[in-house]
């Protein structure tokens, strides 16, 4: 069918692409490309005018060839020398995707230094602690409003020695008469000026990295406590990219659209590592707002993104389709079930009847490829997602409309391949098979343990955690705990630390039950409770947006969050959520003791500013014990109705207290 | 916009050089006196607030500027030259452009369109030219497209940049209309009160383009506005009307403690 | 050279050398006029009140007459057919309030302008539909012959009709400014939305105001009928009332009147004494360039509000 | 449903401004225009070539140049017939003056004279607005009419003052007189409708169209940023009559090959009004759907009594057309003022946003 004949075609290509792959290739450089400065010199020299990255900027895309990265790169690395940037200095990069900030990256590796990528939306001192840590004298910042962060907290961080930022915008009084703050521009003409004085220095800088050393620090957003700083260094990025680009024949023309954040380990393997190995194109959005529509622009063939982006993708999907014309609606219904039914056995080439074969073709024709082109997923042919769980049901969505949708198990430790499923075994609960290359192994307590060319080579200034979390051999701990199915495959359950013991000696994974209560559209976020307890309990977050479009249909009026939350018909409509899931709990036998008996609706959405979860999203467990322990208390001991007041930062940055009275919920399958 | 020259807004000799003098403006519509004899200056690259309550005759006062209304009495001189009964399309070729307090938009046309009209004076291809879209024109077309585009992306409108504007919310079109005055390349920049029905965040995104667009392009502002805590943190000097007549004039915190302004604002205490 | 003397000073030479002749040309001129004017009547009224320039008044007259003759030939006795017609006018106001106006509320001028050119295009083929095109003769009493004083020939059917449209006029402009519906009409004329506001019954409003278009348009069609018989040349006056709004305003009832006079008097003399040096026929533009000059200097007509632009 | 936009992504500013960015809308395009140009001329009849297809352009001709003064610029007008008899009596005074001049020339020429004749009409624009305009455009058509009619100088003194179109030749090909053959003359008027569509879409969607729409939207607030009503004003007047005085032209060479007021009276104004307010205001493709809506509704009112077998009387047909069409005309503003056009993009948009409603 369609799917394999693409499946050869694109060995064809790749073993042709892949010549450049392979480290014996007898390349101008001698020694194998192994470092990011060499991958760089080479690409422009094989690839010249092939395009290496692309931006949308006041309307239209620009895109610049792997030459001109290649001298862009070089004036920025002799502006970054004349300012007096040394081998082994750090340059803190913080700001959106942009062209200028992935060459910061490479310009600071083209100098024997390190690029210390942070989060852009991260608070004053979220950066000071990175830059302190880090020792960074030099950052390269996006806009006016990165800058401000940085000198708010200036006089914390004496060695921070020059600033340079992109966009000019409001900055123009910063910069004229202070040798410390300096436009992107200007660095690159110094840049010029100094590379005229020495000849070669660029070329021979670069040839001077080898694969072992240090390439970046990214900085985990750790769910306890202060983030740390892994090192990973070219071999862990190169090998594992160049696993990645020939397990999933991957070519120089994979179209990429960089908008996930800079200083997380996805974006820069798939943004910037393999970009640089297998030398297709990344695109970078015009801004935050426009990523839908720049996504439906580009039409990405190689694209990647954590769960939560597919849940919103097809949450707004359904809440659009419900305002549809009624003959729309249930056509779309009635082809999203033939898909169901049968697309991800066609899209995995398994045998499915001539009838539904036709059904599934003229479904495609009306509703699939329309569906995938107005989401900009069409040209895709390959998808990952990775970080957290997806629901089955979300992700059975995506491959029924033959979305290459695969999972993966990752980490920064790890270069992030740890586990990939397979073209062809791809299962919904599951995280596949070991990456090439990768050995795992899973201790007696049910924690994962892996070693791989990947493995990073320690946590900056911080021994005794890398001690803790990488022994002598080099295995890793991933902090995990899971089991390999029989078909091979890892199933991640819960994190190893988080795993509990009922009182009556089961085990508790409290963030595998979190995730089955999420997969409902309804349910934004759990958090549950038993670890030696006699049974579990839950916290709810309602999704706003569907339970509101929910309660605009059956006309229940709410004028806040909080009062939607509260209300009888949303009680009871988690109520049935649950009882869904405790069904499926029970047919596990590893799993049916924790079956969720009371539950409560919090007042407010647990956020990443008031430090109840992480920047990615995940929950903060420890925090919101101590925060929440009053309604933790009422849940087990059965109050029907607990008061709580809880502190909140609002979008500007004040606090205030909010204060409710929470209904705590028995699970009846009555009710 | 790195196309325009920008000086520097610090040199204290351009500071006080005056871009526009109103000397005793008497106007009336019929019976009705809305202006009388008025005068004041505003100086290149300030911010020049006219502030006063309602009906004070502000709004009539931006019309006489920008030419759309012809005061009976008094000398209007811009940049150094007295001028005549000037017709509203001088103003703008002459570098004076404005917004208006409840959106002049043009609803058929697209935030694009919009702002590529404010480009009109700086387009010169000739009516061949742009029948058959060649040469000169379609060339005129793509240097005109990226300088309003560097203004889309000033004012952080890339979004919207294909809908019509019709269809945005109260916000978003008081920031197109700033955009097509921008479009205009301004020396004179008159704004009708831009910030009316805003909430706080709006506002802060208002007056930080007031700035960005006074600093980085040297443009003169002339500023009508309620929200007093704008005006006083915003504006260099402030002109008082009240019931057509000039209260006061100076700088932010003289007009805080002036007596008549406090007056007129809150009524006499007696 | 000449030219400019024909157009100039040689006619006020003919006017001298036979005075009853231009008066007769003057008085059957202002008859004309009157028949612009009970035309034009319909028009102010429909526009003060609803804000609508109803094209379609032209063809009302038209349908009108044809439904009167109609119902004569049909054997009614005037008393019968009369009332019936109104009867046929004030229900085809109301269809055309509930089918067109309800939907067209707050569309822009050039929209509802349009409408009517519609509803005109329709009555032109639903009348014929029903009573058939072929020309008809109407006769309702109004006496044919005519008076002499002196030697000027005066048609009593003339006077007749300038007397009826005196009537009309006063009772209008009486209705107008007086009772309290004419200060509601003028109300909803002025801005719908603040009049619905205000609770004035906007649709009964307009109900009201159409049927009385409806009312004149029939007294018109009598009066150009029973001259010129019920034919399709009627509609065609439509066109002509429009400069007659021109010159007299579009919201003043006695503006309509004196306009119609003006044009139609304007008309007839300038036939007469200036269509010989142009070939003739003048009379089918005469009418149009002297109301596009007028607009040049008095936009807003001679008795019409003064048009203020606020920004 | 058909559109695949994804991976559609602009690098250049040519490419962004083109007509028809969507690719789809390209290809959709290229064929209707190749499909008319060879494959129409190949199959149908000379009656549908002759007496349908080359009206319906010419018509269209005269519909964009309505669209531009009264869909683009706002300024309502009744005198297009007018516009067109001055094109055509102008067309066949030169084409007797200069009997080797070629045709196309001739057009431009007609054209050009009656862009003047619109000029002189539009300049009272200026001070007058709205519905009052119908009256000096008015005025226009009826004054032109009768200077056609009275003075002979027009028509060479022809005795019968209705004269034939003379033959012309356009690179060998007979194009206008009764016995040139009809899909020679239907290329001659496709190729030059579709040509003065795309100027008149390049006119549209450069600063001449921007001022336009500004001036139709908010003429004080157009005034105001620098826009001079004069100057868009008279141009739009000016390449209205252009185009109506080439669709006047042709219409006496090309269709009925004579020069006869009757053809260019009120009814034909009030005819193209219909077809700019039913096809779309403000749109050149409305222009066309409008056009060929108007011209081929009352021959399928003839037609259709036939199918079933039903005989009607002429006058009976003539009296339902009209009223069906002051129906139609008063269902459209009332469904969707903006027309055809609009119907056909919100069509469109549904496409490009499907399976999603909004």
């Amino acid at each position: 069918m369609a799917r394999h004949w693409s499946l050869v075609t694109s060995i064809k290509t790749a073993v042709g692409a892949s010549g450049l792959l392979n480290e014996d290739t007898p390349s101008s450089e001698g020694a194998a490309a192994d470092t990011f400065p060499k991958l760089l010199l080479r690409n422009a020299e094989q690839l010249a005018s092939h395009p290496a990255i692309r931006e949308k900027e006041f309307g239209i895309w620009h895109t610049r060839t792997w030459s001109e990265v290649k001298s862009e790169v070089e004036q920025l690395a002799g502006g970054l020398l004349a300012l007096g940037f040394e081998r082994g200095d750090k340059l803190l990069i913080i700001g959106d995707n942009r062209p200028q900030l992935y060459w910061s990256i490479t310009a600071a590796q083209c100098l024997g230094g390190i690029p210390v990528p942070t989060y852009q939306d991260a608070v004053a001192d979220e950066i000071q602690y990175v830059l302190e840590h880090a020792e960074a004298r030099f950052v390269i910042a996006e806009d006016q409003e990165q800058i401000d962060k940085v000198l708010e907290i200036q006089e914390h961080c004496p060695l921070v020695q020059h600033l340079i930022y992109d966009d000019p915008r409001g900055l123009e009084k910063y910069s004229t008469g202070s040798d410390r703050i300096h436009a992107f521009t200007v660095v690159q003409e110094k840049g010029r000026q100094y590379l005229d004085k020495h000849p070669g220095f660029f070329i021979n800088s670069c040839q001077q990295g080898k694969g072992v050393d240090a390439a970046v620090f990214l900085y985990t957003s750790g769910t306890t406590g202060r983030p740390k700083g892994v090192v990973l260094s070219y071999d862990n990025f190169v090998k594992t990219a160049r696993s990645g680009i020939e397990l999933e024949h991957l070519t120089a023309d994979e179209e990429v659209l960089a908008y996930l954040p800079m200083a997380w380990v996805g974006d820069h393997l798939f943004s910037y590592a393999q970009s640089y190995c297998a030398g297709f194109c990344v695109s970078c959005p015009e801004s935050a707002q426009t990523v839908q529509q720049d996504l439906r622009e580009i039409g990405p063939t190689y694209y990647f993104a954590p769960p939560r982006i597919f849940e919103n993708m097809l949450t707004t999907v359904m809440i659009r389709m419900e305002d549809a014309g009624i003959i729309k609606r249930q056509m779309f219904h009635y082809f999203l079930a033939v898909a169901r039914r049968v697309g991800s056995d066609i899209l995995d080439g398994k045998p499915v009847s001539f009838l539904n074969r036709v059904r599934y073709w003229l479904g495609e024709w009306t509703i699939y490829a329309p569906l995938k082109n107005t989401l900009g997923l069409s040209r895709v042919r390959l998808a990952y997602t990775a970080g957290e769980a997806i629901g089955p049901d979300i992700f059975s969505f995506y491959r029924s409309l033959g979305i290459n949708i695969k999972q993966l198990y990752g980490q920064t430790e790890a270069a992030v391949f740890v586990t990939i499923q397979p073209d062809g075994e791809v299962f919904p609960d599951t995280v596949g098979k070991p990456a090439p290359g990768v050995e795992i192994e899973i201790q007696d307590n049910g924690e994962v343990l892996y070693r791989s060319p990947g493995v990073f080579l320690e946590y900056y200034k911080n021994a005794q955690a890398t001690r803790e979390t990488k022994d002598e051999e080099g295995w890793v701990h991933t902090g995990d705990a899971g089991y390999f199915d029989q078909v091979g495959h890892l199933r991640i359950i819960d994190r190893a630390k988080d795993v509990g013991k009922l009182t009556n000696g089961e085990l508790f994974a409290p963030k595998f039950l979190e995730n089955k209560l999420k997969f409902f559209p309804q349910i934004k976020e759990a958090v549950c409770f038993g670890d030696n307890r006699s049974f579990v309990t839950a916290f709810v977050n309602i999704d706003l947006d569907a339970v509101g479009n929910w309660a605009e249909r059956e006309n229940i009026p709410y004028a806040s969050y909080q009062e939607l939350a509260g209300h009888e018909k949303v009680y009871s409509m988690v109520n049935d959520c649950i009882l869904q899931v405790n069904k499926d709990l029970t047919a596990d036998p590893k799993l049916a003791s924790s079956t969720i008996h009371r539950f409560l609706i919090l007042h407010k959405e647990l956020d990443a500013d008031d430090g109840e979860m992480t920047r990615t999203r995940k929950v903060r467990r420890r925090v919101i014990a101590e925060k929440y322990a009053v309604l933790i208390d009422a849940l087990f001991e059965g109050q029907g109705v607990c008061h709580v007041d809880t502190e909140v930062t609002f979008e500007d940055g004040r606090k205030g207290v909010i204060s409710a009275d929470l209904e705590i919920r028995e699970i009846s399958s009555a009710a | 916009m790195t196309t325009r020259t920008t000086p520097c807004a610090g040199s204290e000799a351009a500071e006080t050089e005056v871009i526009l003098d109103l000397d005793d403006i008497s106007l009336s519509f019929g019976g009705v006196q809305a202006l009388e004899s008025i005068s004041f200056d505003i100086r290149r690259h300030e911010i020049r607030a006219i502030i006063g309550p309602n009906g004070a005759g502000k709004s009539s006062m931006l019309n006489v500027i920008n030419g759309f209304y012809h005061p009976q009495k008094g000398t209007i001189t811009y940049e150094g030259v007295v001028v005549k009964a000037m017709k509203p399309y001088h103003a703008a070729t002459r570098g004076i452009a404005r917004t208006f307090q409840n959106i002049a938009l043009f609803k058929g046309m697209s935030t694009l369109d919009n702002i590529m009209t404010g480009r009109v004076n700086h387009m010169h291809a000739g009516l061949l030219a742009q029948a058959l879209y060649i040469g000169k024109n379609r060339r005129e077309e793509i240097r005109n497209r990226e300088f309003v585009e560097t203004i889309i992306d000033f004012l952080e409108i890339q979004a919207i940049r294909n809908t019509p504007v019709g269809r945005l919310p109260y916000g978003l079109q008081k920031r197109v209309e700033l955009g097509r005055a921008l479009a205009a390349e301004p020396k004179l920049l008159l704004l009708d009160e831009p910030m009316a029905g805003m909430n706080l965040e709006e506002k802060q995104d208002m007056s930080r383009f007031m700035l960005d667009i006074n600093e980085q392009y040297g443009t003169t502002i002339a500023l009508i506005e309620h929200d007093m805590a704008v005006v006083m943190e915003l504006s260099s000097r402030i002109v008082v009307l009240d019931y057509g007549r000039k209260l006061a004039d100076g700088k932010p915190d003289e007009i805080r403690h002036n007596k008549d302004v406090i007056e007129a604002y809150l009524g006499v205490a007696n | 050279m000449d030219m400019l003397y024909n157009i100039l000073i040689a006619p006020f030479l003919e006017i001298a050398k036979s005075p009853s002749f231009f008066a007769e040309v003057v008085i059957g001129g202002l008859m004309s006029g009157v028949m612009y004017s009970l035309v034009a009547l319909g028009f102010v009224l429909i526009f003060k009140a609803s804000g609508v320039f109803n094209f379609a008044q032209g063809v009302m007259v038209l349908f009108a007459a044809l439904n009167f003759s109609g119902l004569l030939d049909a054997g009614l006795s005037i008393w019968l057919a009369f009332p019936l017609t109104v009867l046929i006018m004030v229900l085809l106001a109301w269809c055309i309030e509930r089918l067109v106006l309800s939907k067209l509320v707050n569309q822009q001028d050039i929209i509802l302008f349009m409408a009517t050119i519609g509803i005109g295009y329709f009555l032109q083929g639903f009348g014929e539909f029903l009573w058939t095109g072929n020309v008809r003769k109407l006769d309702v009493g109004i006496p044919q012959d005519a008076w002499f004083f002196g030697d000027i020939m005066i048609q009593q059917s003339d006077v007749f009709a300038a007397v009826v449209a005196g009537i009309l006029v006063i009772v209008l402009a009486l209705f107008f400014q007086y009772t309290r519906i004419g200060r509601a009409l003028r109300a909803v004329a002025d801005d719908h939305q603040a009049a619905m506001t205000v609770g004035i019954p906007l649709r009964s409003i307009w109900l009201i105001v159409w049927s009385v278009a409806g009312f004149v348009a029939l007294v018109a069609g009598i009066m150009w009928g029973s001259r010129v018989g019920v034919q399709f040349s009627l509609s065609v006056i439509a066109l002509k009332a429009l400069p007659v709004l021109i010159l007299g305003g579009f919201t003043s009832v006695p503006g309509a009147i004196i306009g119609g006079l003006i044009i139609g008097v304007g008309e007839k003399v300038a036939e007469i004494y200036w269509g010989p040096l142009f070939g003739g026929a003048i009379e089918e533009w005469f009418a149009y360039i002297l109301a596009m000059l007028f607009l040049f200097f008095r936009p807003q007509g001679l008795f019409g509000e003064r048009i203020i632009e606020r920004v | 449903m058909f559109y695949r936009e994804a991976g559609d992504f602009k690098t250049t500013y040519k490419a962004d401004q083109a007509i028809f960015p969507i690719a789809l809308d390209r290809w959709f395009v290229v064929t209707v225009v190749l499909v008319f140009l060879v494959v129409v001329p190949l199959l149908a009849s000379n009656y549908m070539l002759e007496s349908i297809l080359t009206p319906v352009l010419i018509l269209s001709i005269a519909a964009i140049g309505l669209n531009i003064l009264t869909g683009y610029a706002g300024q309502l007008s009744l005198g297009t017939g007018g516009f067109m008899a001055t094109g055509a009596y102008m067309a066949y005074k030169i084409s007797t003056a200069f009997p080797g001049l070629n045709i196309v020339f001739v057009l431009i020429a007609a054209g050009l004279c009656a862009a003047l004749v619109g000029i002189a009409f539009g300049v009272p624009s200026l001070r007058i607005k709205g519905f009052y305009l119908a009256v000096t455009t008015l005025a226009a058509q009826f004054f032109l009419l009768w200077l056609f009619t009275r003075v002979p100088w027009f028509v060479n003194n022809s005795i019968s003052g209705v004269p034939t179109a003379p033959p012309r030749k356009v690179f060998g090909f007979l194009v206008s007189s009764a016995d040139s053959d009809p899909i020679d003359r239907y290329l001659f008027v496709f190729i030059i409708t579709v040509v003065l569509a795309l100027v008149a879409k390049n006119l549209a969607r450069s600063r001449i169209g921007r001022m336009w729409m500004a001036i139709r939207d908010m003429d004080i607030a157009a005034e105001i940023i620098g826009i001079r009503p004069l100057t868009s004003k008279l141009t739009a007047f000016a390449i209205s009559s252009f185009y109506c005085g080439i669709a006047g032209a042709l219409w006496s060479f090309a269709y009925i090959n004579t020069v006869e007021p009757t053809a260019f009276d009120i009814n034909r104004s009030f005819e193209i009004l219909f077809m700019v307010i039913i096809g779309g205001l403000g749109s050149i493709l409305g222009s066309f759907l409008g056009a060929a809506f108007i011209f081929l509704f009352p021959i399928l009112l003839n037609v259709m009594p036939g199918w079933f077998g039903l005989e009607i009387s002429v006058t009976l047909v003539t009296q339902v057309e009209l009223m069906v069409f002051g129906g139609m005309m008063i269902f459209f503003l009332i469904v969707e003022p903006h027309g055809l056009a609009r119907l056909w993009s919100i069509g469109k948009e549904k496409l490009r946003l499907w399976p999603f409603p909004h």
